[in-house]
């Protein structure tokens, strides 16, 4: 038991610390900081960069373009990035689709993808989801026909988030009408180019355009574009599932948005002294820094433990469910701290060209519409509903 | 001891709902959002004519002599129906001023506009500095020949972006005190604009603004507590409209879980959501409670006992109806974080109730002051 | 709507002040302030006061004793007790089967057992829970089999609250093996002197004598006393059950513990000042008080709506919920206050005739005992989690 | 980085957890409690025989050096058992004190009736009037003599009721001071009595108890440092204790959710009742992790990185750890609250793991004047 990191780990973060300081464009971790909008080119620039230095793919097999990094190393890399203003990698390429396609696509399709996903040109988008299956995903209804040597789709996807940036989308289908739910489902992969696909914005309650609806109407896919084998797409997807839920926990981008929080309690005044230091916020910012450093070392705990992937897979979704939990309590004590200024809404100082003045401090514009976007959190992914529905029936046999 | 409505309150709720029910869908307050004013003018001038400008206003002002309790039943309607017209501003908040304070020449020359509907009053007290603390006034009154000059900056002013005429605080020799300014005041500089929930609100600038001395409304310096009495009043309205604005989320919600299907079945079948659901609707039933205690004491001249009961409702409204909305939200899944569907737009009510007249931390330690000090009970221990 | 007291409310409190200061014993009132035990005796002599008065049954009848009090009138009676010590009356002869007399027993029933009950001279006790029947009480198996003028009965009754200071148990029996659970359920009136009834203390984590087991082994039973009809117990039960859930508010009681709890909180320091003004103690004491007044106020509403019987009956469970979770919360808050000397462990300072020394502060000595002690609020009367089940059941029609 | 125990604590672990299964059932366990010690001499005997008693003392001491998180190791196994020998009494508090203040000597003279497990030692440090303050010591320790003259009262003395030698601190002319104090000592008066959680405890009242110079523990006036280093190791132990009995709080509520039966099928099978099943395990992983990162920062001589971690795991347990064994209460019904089930017995120890070396409150206020003082990062807002 030890909680120093060792030298090669302290080497490994300065080296990670350069990087960002050379590479990371300042506009960028501008806007993050600041929690402007990014750009389509904010996101490929970024990931350009980290491409070119490797370190776009982590996790992947070295062989593919992985770092064989220790989870320690893993955890550092996403401090320092999410430290310095670095974006998020948009995840449906690199975290979802990208790991199925190296355990379970063919030759051809890893030939064909996994380079201009690393390198940001293709991006991709996750078409799971649809209007009548949420929580319930195997009902989903959207279906492939195999007519020669592509397939025939038609259906709708929703809450596809990041849509408006993709190339490809990867969709859960139902290729057997007569088997059991899960049994019937295959996955394709879709270039949104095609013709009979339709992508209109979903706007959210914050007023921000984030996720999308999809629809297929007589979408031909080749063949080839078939992920594995036919009517086991359900197993690539639960195999999916579990790599979003680690990311989902985003201790990295919690310890960041807590430090700037930490700030705006800093410049905040409450009767008379910063807002920090009056105990009922402190006690509050306490909390969600304690339960910070418990969902962090859990992580780590887990990450590193000897059970293997089998308990780290049933185990992320304790991740999951308390990981969003605090990414929305971050965002929740912001608002608060902000005070009356959290009242007013102008949606264009999101934008980080916009030139008006805000409204109060500039760190209050974006307070209540973060608060409302994070709503998400507890719902996509898999909502906590449904993880704890896993934990009782996985964990704790139920 | 008296809970229920009174029949005329009982007639004029009912009222009140079938105007906006019929005035008021989604597209009608999209559009009045859109419109220049910010708000339905239509609906405005109905609401004149219902006699609602007029109901707290003493009868020697052409007022109808209406109680808080009288405010409350109208703002549960705003708060179902989403209202944006400047009621609360106009007549709890800039009325409310000139009503507590005010002489009867100003209760003419200022309520009798109000009262018609024609004139729109807003109260600028909270400052960029002062987060919700009223009594941090910086803005100065200094005497120019025959009356005042203002300067300073007033924050988050509800109602501002298109008020007549703003009730002022501002700092003489003697303390705090109030000055009515025209929004026309060379030197008053108005920037409105929108809030999270759709209402306008403006930040002011003052810059040397000069008022005759009749402006002054009250006693030179003796505005505080009738600058807390009004926000109490305010703060009572915000809560009953942020009840109205529970209620229809629990009756959405309680919709949605018995016609969402998934598994085969409504949702609203599964007991872990059940329990959660009868939460929502156990938190509305003693929000409830709270917020008409507070309705039926922000008359009071008491201030303790009238900070108790507000202080006790705004603390529990801001907390636990933040908690409803959340949890609503999360029952619902995907459709509940939509910007078209309706959820999002009452959520958005319930937060700004708590974020204008003093959030619920601040009504949570005033509660805690009001009642450590309240004398102790012959103490069993202490013998 | 108006919140004031009128004349006639006013005088009435005073009229009820007048009398606890006459007779409510001091020696009670005291050992009630300080969380001694009471003794039989104890319970005898205050209900006995109460019986004189009038004023021992308020909810019954007029023609059978009751008071014919307005809600509010109730509410000040029962607030003025608690202020001034005075126990809670023993519910389960007043409150519980004494209104299924009145209400379905026969002639003879009510004869024979109101007056004493009322008068104190004969003390209940309830027999519904068994050790396999706790939430899912229909499934009881306690037997009675008509055999003449006389039932027999078998099984064993379980939480059987204050059985120790009783002379008579009504019980829930099966006499109807062969129908549907809840319809072959009767209600039968025991006289714990019948041989064959034998009572064991169950000792519960407080360290105290509250509850008990009941053993019946061929006990007889005059048919004369089955309440109402044969098989019909079920709906005196559930009659029954709604008049539980009402008093379990106890907002009587909650308020004068609460006023205790403050008492304890301004002697307690913490950093040099009292700790009722120390930031976080305060906020949650505020928060306690506040949640109080709501449940007050709810409560009051409730009984003086004009919905009627039925919906009282519905939302008492509402009142149910939050009262009992408000009870623990007044001691968990008491034991917070004490700080260290809630670690002690000194049961016997709970006699009112002990002679020791406490250990730190006299206030100390109960405050974790009762803690434990009252996590069964939340259990006993129908457990919050039936209660939940009943709300969304036959309110929200889920 | 690293989590896992290490192959020497696994194999100490399990062997400690067998020794106790055997030695240390519920009725073992009630005869032990009723014995004139109050605990079990044999388990203890064993425990010294282990060389637990040795575990964090120099080895030039005849301790084995071991770190903080070895003694955390042993005491999870003391909150699964639900062990009352003085432990942490005697080694951790005690033994600390002498182990991180005192001289070679004294180490000689104290340490090694210790590790025999032959001399008792308990640390008489806070007052009936501090509350939680370390720093509020009214007790004094006169110069008297080649000596000093102690007088004052100690508070909750743990395993004070057995204690041969008393680490008890007092103010001099210099400030507070540590002083070993022998149990027999003309002047010195001991009331034992049991905590809630079956352990063994005292009030000391010192009325002039004579000591001699080499009483004095490390330096005179600069013992508030060690005092709550100490307290910040006892603070450590005492969460490991409560991460223990919260697992078998969890294991127990687990069997039963998955054994009772009603409304014909295991209550396990109740949606709403899994979910607060998951909420339970999900507590005590995020507390488990730490309680690990407060043991491996328990040494650390540097005191705001040990009394961030120590205080971030010491107000999660006192929190999340009360709701776990309140919620488990529940969850069991009526069996919950029966002295008899030992469910009660565990929900005993996570409370008094809360009531000892600073609640829940005492140490979130620390945490966050330890978190709010650290410097700003380079704030994107304030440029």
């Amino acid at each position: 038991m030890d909680l120093a990191f060792t030298p090669e780990e302290d080497a490994f973060r300065a080296e990670v610390r350069a990087f960002l300081d050379a590479e990371l464009p300042r506009d960028i971790a501008d806007k993050m900081h600041k929690a402007k909008r990014l750009t389509k080119d904010d996101c490929y620039r970024w990931q350009n960069a980290l491409y070119h230095r490797g370190w776009v793919s982590p996790l992947w097999p070295v062989e593919y373009g992985g770092t064989g990094w220790t989870p320690v190393q893993h955890q550092i890399f996403d401090e320092e990035c999410f430290a310095a203003g670095a974006p998020r990698v948009i995840p449906f390429g690199i975290n979802l689709v990208g790991p199925v396609i190296i355990q379970f696509g063919s030759d051809y399709l890893k030939e064909r993808f996994l380079k201009p996903m690393q390198s940001g040109e293709e991006f991709w988008c996750q078409g799971f989801s649809e209007p009548g299956s949420g929580s319930d995903l195997a009902s989903l209804k959207t279906k492939a026909v195999l007519e020669g040597d592509h397939y025939v789709v038609n259906g709708q996807k929703t809450w596809t988030t990041l849509g408006h940036f993709a190339d490809w989308i990867f969709l859960l289908v139902r290729t057997d009408t007569e088997a059991k739910q899960q049994m019937g489902i295959s996955m394709l992969l879709v270039d949104l180019a095609s013709e009979g696909v339709e992508m209109r914005p979903i706007v959210t309650m914050d007023g921000d355009h984030h996720v999308n609806e999809v629809f297929l109407d007589n979408v031909k896919v080749p063949a080839a574009h078939l992920v594995g084998e036919e009517n086991k797409g359900w197993d690539y997807a639960k195999f999916l599932l579990v790599n979003e839920r680690m990311g989902i926990a985003s201790v990295g981008q919690s310890k960041s948005e807590l430090e700037l929080l930490k700030d705006v309690a800093r410049l905040e005044r409450k009767n008379g002294r910063p807002l920090i230091e009056d105990p009922l916020y402190q006690a509050k910012l306490s909390r969600l820094e304690i339960d910070l450093m418990a969902l962090e070392y859990t992580n780590l705990r887990m990450l590193t433990s000897k059970g293997g992937k089998a308990s780290v897979g049933a185990l992320s979704s304790y991740l999951k469910i308390r990981g969003s939990e605090l990414q929305q309590t971050i965002m929740e004590l912001t608002m608060e701290a902000v005070g009356p200024y959290a009242a007013p809404w102008v949606p264009q100082a999101n934008d980080a060209d916009w030139n008006g003045m805000p409204v109060g401090p500039e760190y209050a514009s974006a307070s209540t519409s973060r608060f409302l976007d994070r709503r998400k959190t507890t719902i996509y992914g898999g909502s906590n509903e449904i993880q704890k529905n896993i934990i009782a029936k996985h964990i704790l046999n139920l | 001891m008296d809970f229920a409505l009174t029949e005329e309150q009982q007639l004029f709720s009912d009222a009140l709902r079938k105007m906006l029910e019929a005035e008021y869908s989604q597209s009608q307050r999209a559009a009045a959002l859109d419109s220049d004013n910010g708000y339905s003018d239509a609906v405005w001038q109905q609401m004149a004519e219902m006699g609602l400008m007029a109901l707290p206003f003493p009868e020697a002002a052409g007022g109808l002599g209406g109680t808080a309790s009288d405010t409350m039943v109208a703002a549960i309607e705003f708060g179902r129906s989403l209202s944006v017209e400047p009621f609360l501003a106009s007549v709890v908040l800039g009325g409310g001023a000139v009503r507590l304070a005010g002489s009867a020449e100003q209760h003419e020359s200022l309520l009798t506009g109000v009262i018609a509907g024609e004139r729109k009053l807003a109260a600028a007290f909270l400052e960029p500095q002062a987060r919700h603390d009223l009594g941090d006034v910086e803005t100065t009154a200094e005497a120019a020949g025959d009356g005042y000059s203002l300067s300073g900056r007033k924050a988050v002013v509800l109602g501002g972006d298109c008020a007549d005429t703003f009730i002022v605080s501002a700092k003489t020799g003697e303390g705090i005190s109030l000055f009515s300014v025209d929004a026309g005041a060379p030197g008053l500089d108005v920037r409105g604009y929108k809030l999270v929930d759709g209402r306008g609100a403006a930040e002011l600038e003052l810059g040397g603004v000069a008022v005759s001395a009749d402006a002054l409304i009250g006693k030179d310096g003796g505005a505080l507590p009738v600058i807390e009495h009004v926000c109490d009043l305010a703060a009572s309205a915000l809560c009953a409209e942020a009840i109205g604005a529970i209620e229809m989320i629990n009756e959405m919600t309680l919709e949605y879980l018995k016609t969402r299907q998934q598994f085969g079945r409504p949702i609203g079948s599964f007991q872990a959501l059940q329990h959660r659901a009868v939460d929502l609707f156990l938190e509305y039933e003693h929000a409830k409670s709270l917020v008409f205690v507070a309705a039926m004491s922000a008359d009071s001249a008491d201030a303790a006992a009238r900070g108790r009961a507000v202080s006790a409702a705004k603390s529990y409204i801001g907390t636990r109806g933040r908690e409803v909305a959340k949890e609503a939200v999360q029952l619902h899944g995907g459709i509940g974080v939509t910007g078209e569907y309706q959820l999002g737009d009452y959520v958005k009510r319930v937060l700004v109730a708590d974020m204008l007249f003093g959030d619920a931390d601040h009504h949570l330690e005033r509660f805690g002051r009001i009642s450590a000090s309240s004398p102790a009970g012959a103490s069993v221990w202490a013998q």
